[in-house]
């Protein structure tokens, strides 16, 4: 059982690292776009530092919306997926596998960064460690989420808005948690019921999402 | 009593949005049997590959394994069966080793096996993205030299592959059913095996010209 | 199963209201009555609200607009649920109607949030002084306007309408297990927008001339969405058992007459 | 000539249409990731006022970073590009053909939708003016400038992060004078300025990206 | 004077990382002959057809078209050849009309007669992903009946097509060089072509072992 997860866990590492050619490049991407952002939106520090939290959130989703799609597209491409629908074993297994793969290469390495994206946007010190935690759960229910989404457009090939269109109101309640509990953080007051709220957002999404997903590529991928 | 055969398929039909794909196919595949599917290209010979797989649900009739409809034993059915696809499922960024480490039930020891069986030692740790078509249909082919599966489904198993390469594959097919295996395949090339069965796929007469 | 369905007449009707003909010689004959209804409750409604009902005091007469908009909030997320059950009772009981249900419940629900969407801002200007604030209603409202366009967009994507039933009533339902949650974060979030006034366990806090008739026009619109959903749901029938016998009978009578 | 930059261009303009299924749907694409930004950030529209114009930009640079890999990408892989590359017609026009295609499907919905983003990120009036012309100019700078970095990777099979690697540096000009052209306007300042050097920019890059690009293409395909 | 032939390859030879593919090879085509490639899997067949196509570059030796080296007459050889390689150039996306109208020179009618030539007519509209296999390689086989290039460099076009198709195309080459044409192609299989000419691609004693 759990083998089938570490196994597509290591498999779509490794054709990320394969593609990227370099383990670090998702963290240099973040840190190149946000040197970007002083640039165009302003450079004075203290007009930064209020719209940091939530600019680092909306990169977190942008980067998970634009590559979740590839979770399952590739393999569908060409012919694993299939192969992986007709193994005998539990099919959320290798789904959370290969969700947890896709957390490692955009969720993951933005919350690593993101101290530092926090120094180059000014963001005022009570904020860095909300920042990391809220990431971190973040991040995963974003992937999670993501995934079932990507199992239901997996077979149409017009993937991409669809997908967009079907999980963005699913990651609302996400940002609106992960940015208050920069935000209070920020502000002086107690973050640790947003975070909470988070917290048990990630682990019913590790408890239904791959089950979603599973059931939603057995569905879809007949044809 | 008639025998009980490995696999059989009664009246099997199939159908994508209302057009039925082709006649219904009945046939029965026992151990020890090469079954080839026959039919000119769009017939669904495929689509039959794919249902025997369950990847596709039929519309009507029935597979039946070792003597019980494979709705109803699933598992050991999926167990036993192994699929190639014209989709290979071989990962162009990968090396032909890690494409077939990650399939394997065995160690690595065996990857090289069967790379050396499909004549690619040497070529374990090149990107397939480098390799010629041939050789990348042989990194898929690798499999069948590392798997215990009794059922190999073989969707046009010889495209790209030169004639010494054909021949390998037919002594390994008559390998798999002398061990007591069973094969079913599509091709449209003429095979040089002894008592190969043959069974064809007639597009239904909804389906439009061709 | 035969004896269950002997032994407990409820099991009975259970499937009888799965069954797509049924459902549609039945509905035919309610659907005089219902228009009958939802015409007369809205009509009425509407030139009570817009020509009898008292000025607000402080909106003038721009808060008229209330009676399309609060009619139009409440059924566009009453239709969610309405569809998302649907969705549900046809991924476990397996029932084609049901799916149908759902199918012409999303194009409804999705109208009627546009209507609570654009009547919302359109009063919006005259009140808070611009089209568009991120206030949390308002911003739940459009949120819930994607998700039924999701649904929408994933049902006719599919080329396989069996796939594209099952895979849109996942999405409902994830969908529904999200709309509380949405609610409350964006509740939480921000609010400008007014609370809830009509509320089962007290008294409304609007004047009952005002009231009266924005009661006459939710009616109406409950009863004018039955119509619309059982109308494009016999649609649907038609279309998908087109091959059926009693549909091909139905054609022969129509021609005939 | 000029036939091979119309005919790329239908081709890629008909794909992108199939691929996504609707020809709005760059158009909603926006639009919604807009709805999550005064989530992230902040909803009160005075402060979402001033970095209204930086935000619109950073989706626009994100856009087009995030899709200008796949101009080439998809005809490396299905042997379409080596079908273009022994045409004996010049590479340029072709090339000039998908990048427009490109920016029809990333920039010019932008440029449309973004009164429409001003509005809900709530714009001050003498905003909207500039920002459309400085969308339109700035994002066809964009896509042309990502067009010559997408054929220097494209035989690589690592894009991502080396495509962005190599055109972010050229980005940062574009970027600084497309939001320097709206915030000038904001402020009561003349924004012909700005808007004259991007439009410059974009004269520049249309004669000389395409045989860049073609180029590159040429070099680096061959193996 | 020796004869003047349509396309003469001397002494070509290739290297990637300073390692040769295959040994150097000569040939020559003239009008109305059908040159077929032979050699095992990864012998360097495709390698040789796309250096003919100028995709490649030599790194060594000439390919001289008409008498002088493509270098010099560039343009007019381009113009002249047609080719067709493993992967097929068919976007799954658009329809096969689509596919193939904006690869066409003649007008809509062409489109249609093309496809109906590979036995596709009903399929016009038909996305490819919802094509088979041989399907999908008949709409890339169906530039063939649309093109006036002289000279034909085919790779492997008999994959996955059946064997009316086979001998369909065996037709359609028969006919281009009946017309003054000339083709080379590399394949697998054996083809019933009368004077079928046959030039071997050995692979470097640098390569690696197969
Ligand atoms: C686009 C903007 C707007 C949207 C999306 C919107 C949405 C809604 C929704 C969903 C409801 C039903 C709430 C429920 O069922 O409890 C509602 C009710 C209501 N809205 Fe709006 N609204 C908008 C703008 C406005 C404006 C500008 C006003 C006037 C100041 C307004 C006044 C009301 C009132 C009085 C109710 C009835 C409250 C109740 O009795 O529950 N709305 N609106
Ligand atoms: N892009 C590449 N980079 C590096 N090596 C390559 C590349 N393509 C092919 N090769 C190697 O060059 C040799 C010749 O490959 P080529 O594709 O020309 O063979 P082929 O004769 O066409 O084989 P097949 O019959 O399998 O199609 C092979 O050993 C292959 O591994
Ligand atoms: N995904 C799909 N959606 C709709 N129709 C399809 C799909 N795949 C195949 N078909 C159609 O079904 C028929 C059978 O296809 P199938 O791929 O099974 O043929 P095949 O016998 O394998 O042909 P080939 O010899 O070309 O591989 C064809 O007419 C094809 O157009
Ligand atoms: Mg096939
Ligand atoms: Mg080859």
């Amino acid at each position: 059982m759990a083998s089938g997860f570490s196994a597509y866990l290591r498999r779509d590492l490794l054709l990320a690292y394969r593609r990227r050619g370099d383990a670090a490049s998702p963290l240099i991407f973040f840190i190149m776009v946000s040197t970007l952002i002083p640039l165009g939106i302003t450079p004075e520090s203290a007009r930064l530092a209020e719209i940091a939290p939530g600019i680092i959130w909306v990169m977190a989703l942008l980067a998970t919306l634009l590559s979740i799609d590839a979770i399952f597209a590739n393999d569908y491409q060409d012919g694993s997926l299939e192969q992986l629908l007709i193994s005998p074993h539990l099919l959320a297994m290798p789904v959370l596998g290969k969700t947890a793969a896709h957390w490692m290469v955009t969720g993951l390495p933005l919350t690593l960064a993101s101290p530092l994206l926090g120094v180059m946007l000014s963001l005022p010190a009570q904020g860095y460690v909300p920042m990391v935690a809220s990431l971190a759960l973040g991040t995963g229910c974003l992937s999670l989420i993501g995934s079932v989404g990507a199992a239901l457009t997996v077979s149409l090939r017009k993937g991409g808005l669809l997908l967009s269109l079907l999980v963005m109101p699913l990651y609302m309640p996400v940002i609106i948690f992960g940015s208050a509990t920069v935000q209070s953080a920020i502000d002086g007051f107690a973050w640790s019921g947003p975070l909470a709220i988070l917290g048990a957002m990630l682990a019913a999404s590790i408890a239904l999402c791959p089950l979603a997903a599973a059931g939603a590529l057995r569905i879809t991928s007949v044809n | 009593m008639p025998k009980l055969s490995l696999l059989t398929v009664e009246q099997l039909c199939f159908e994508r949005d209302d057009r039925h794909t082709f006649e219904p196919i009945d046939f029965a595949v026992d151990r020890g049997e090469i079954m080839q599917v026959e039919g000119p290209n769009g017939s669904g010979k495929t689509t039959l590959l794919r249902l025997l797989t369950t990847a596709l649900q039929p519309s009507s009739g029935a597979i039946i394994y070792a003597g019980q409809p494979i709705t109803l034993c699933r598992y050991e059915y999926l167990s036993d069966i192994l699929y190639l696809g014209h989709q290979s499922a071989v990962k162009m960024n990968l090396t032909a080793a890690e494409n077939l480490r990650w399939m394997a039930t065995g160690g690595i020891d065996s990857t090289r096996d069967a790379l050396s069986a499909v004549q690619l030692s040497g070529y374990d740790d090149v990107p397939c993205y480098n390799l010629s078509a041939g050789q990348q249909r042989r990194v898929a082919l690798a499999r069948l030299f590392m798997t215990n599966a009794k059922l190999w489904f073989l969707d046009e198993p010889f495209t790209a592959i030169d004639k010494q390469g054909v021949s390998l594959l037919e002594n390994c097919l008559r390998e798999h059913v002398k061990r007591g295996g069973a094969v079913v395949l599509s091709t449209h090339q003429d095979l040089a095996i002894d008592g190969l069965r043959k069974t064809s796929c007639v597009p239904h007469a909804d389906q439009g010209a061709l | 199963m035969n004896w269950l369905s002997n032994l407990s007449p409820s099991w009975q009707w259970f499937h009888r209201l799965g069954s797509p003909r049924w459902f549609y010689q039945t509905t035919g004959r309610w659907l005089p009555w219902l228009s009958l209804l939802a015409f007369t409750l809205l009509s009425a409604g509407l030139v009570w609200g817009l020509a009898f009902a008292p000025q607000d005091a402080k909106q003038g007469n721009s808060f008229r607009i209330i009676y399309l908009h609060v009619p139009a909030s409440f059924l566009a997320l009453a239709g969610y649920y309405i569809m998302a059950i649907a969705g549900a009772v046809g991924l476990i009981w397996k029932m084609k109607l049901s799916y149908m249900l759902m199918k012409s419940a999303a194009p409804i629900g999705a109208a009627l949030t546009f209507l609570a969407l654009f009547t919302g801002a359109v009063w919006g200007k005259p009140t808070w002084g611009t089209y568009w604030v991120w206030d949390a209603r308002v911003t739940s409202m459009l949120i819930l306007l994607f998700l039924y366009l999701g649904v929408l967009a994933l049902q006719y994507a599919f080329h396989s309408n069996d796939a594209g039933n099952k895979a849109s009533a996942i999405l409902a339902l994830v969908g529904t297990v999200n709309i509380p949650i949405i609610y409350k974060s964006v509740d939480w979030w921000y609010t400008l927008h007014q609370p809830a006034t009509i509320k089962f366990t007290s008294a409304p806090s609007m004047h009952p001339d005002m009231f009266q008739p924005l009661l006459v026009m939710i009616l109406g619109f409950y009863c004018f969405y039955t119509v619309a959903l059982f109308l494009f749901t016999r649609a649907e029938i038609l279309c998908r058992e087109r091959k059926s016998v009693w549909v091909k009978e139905l054609a022969m009578a129509r021609e005939q007459s």
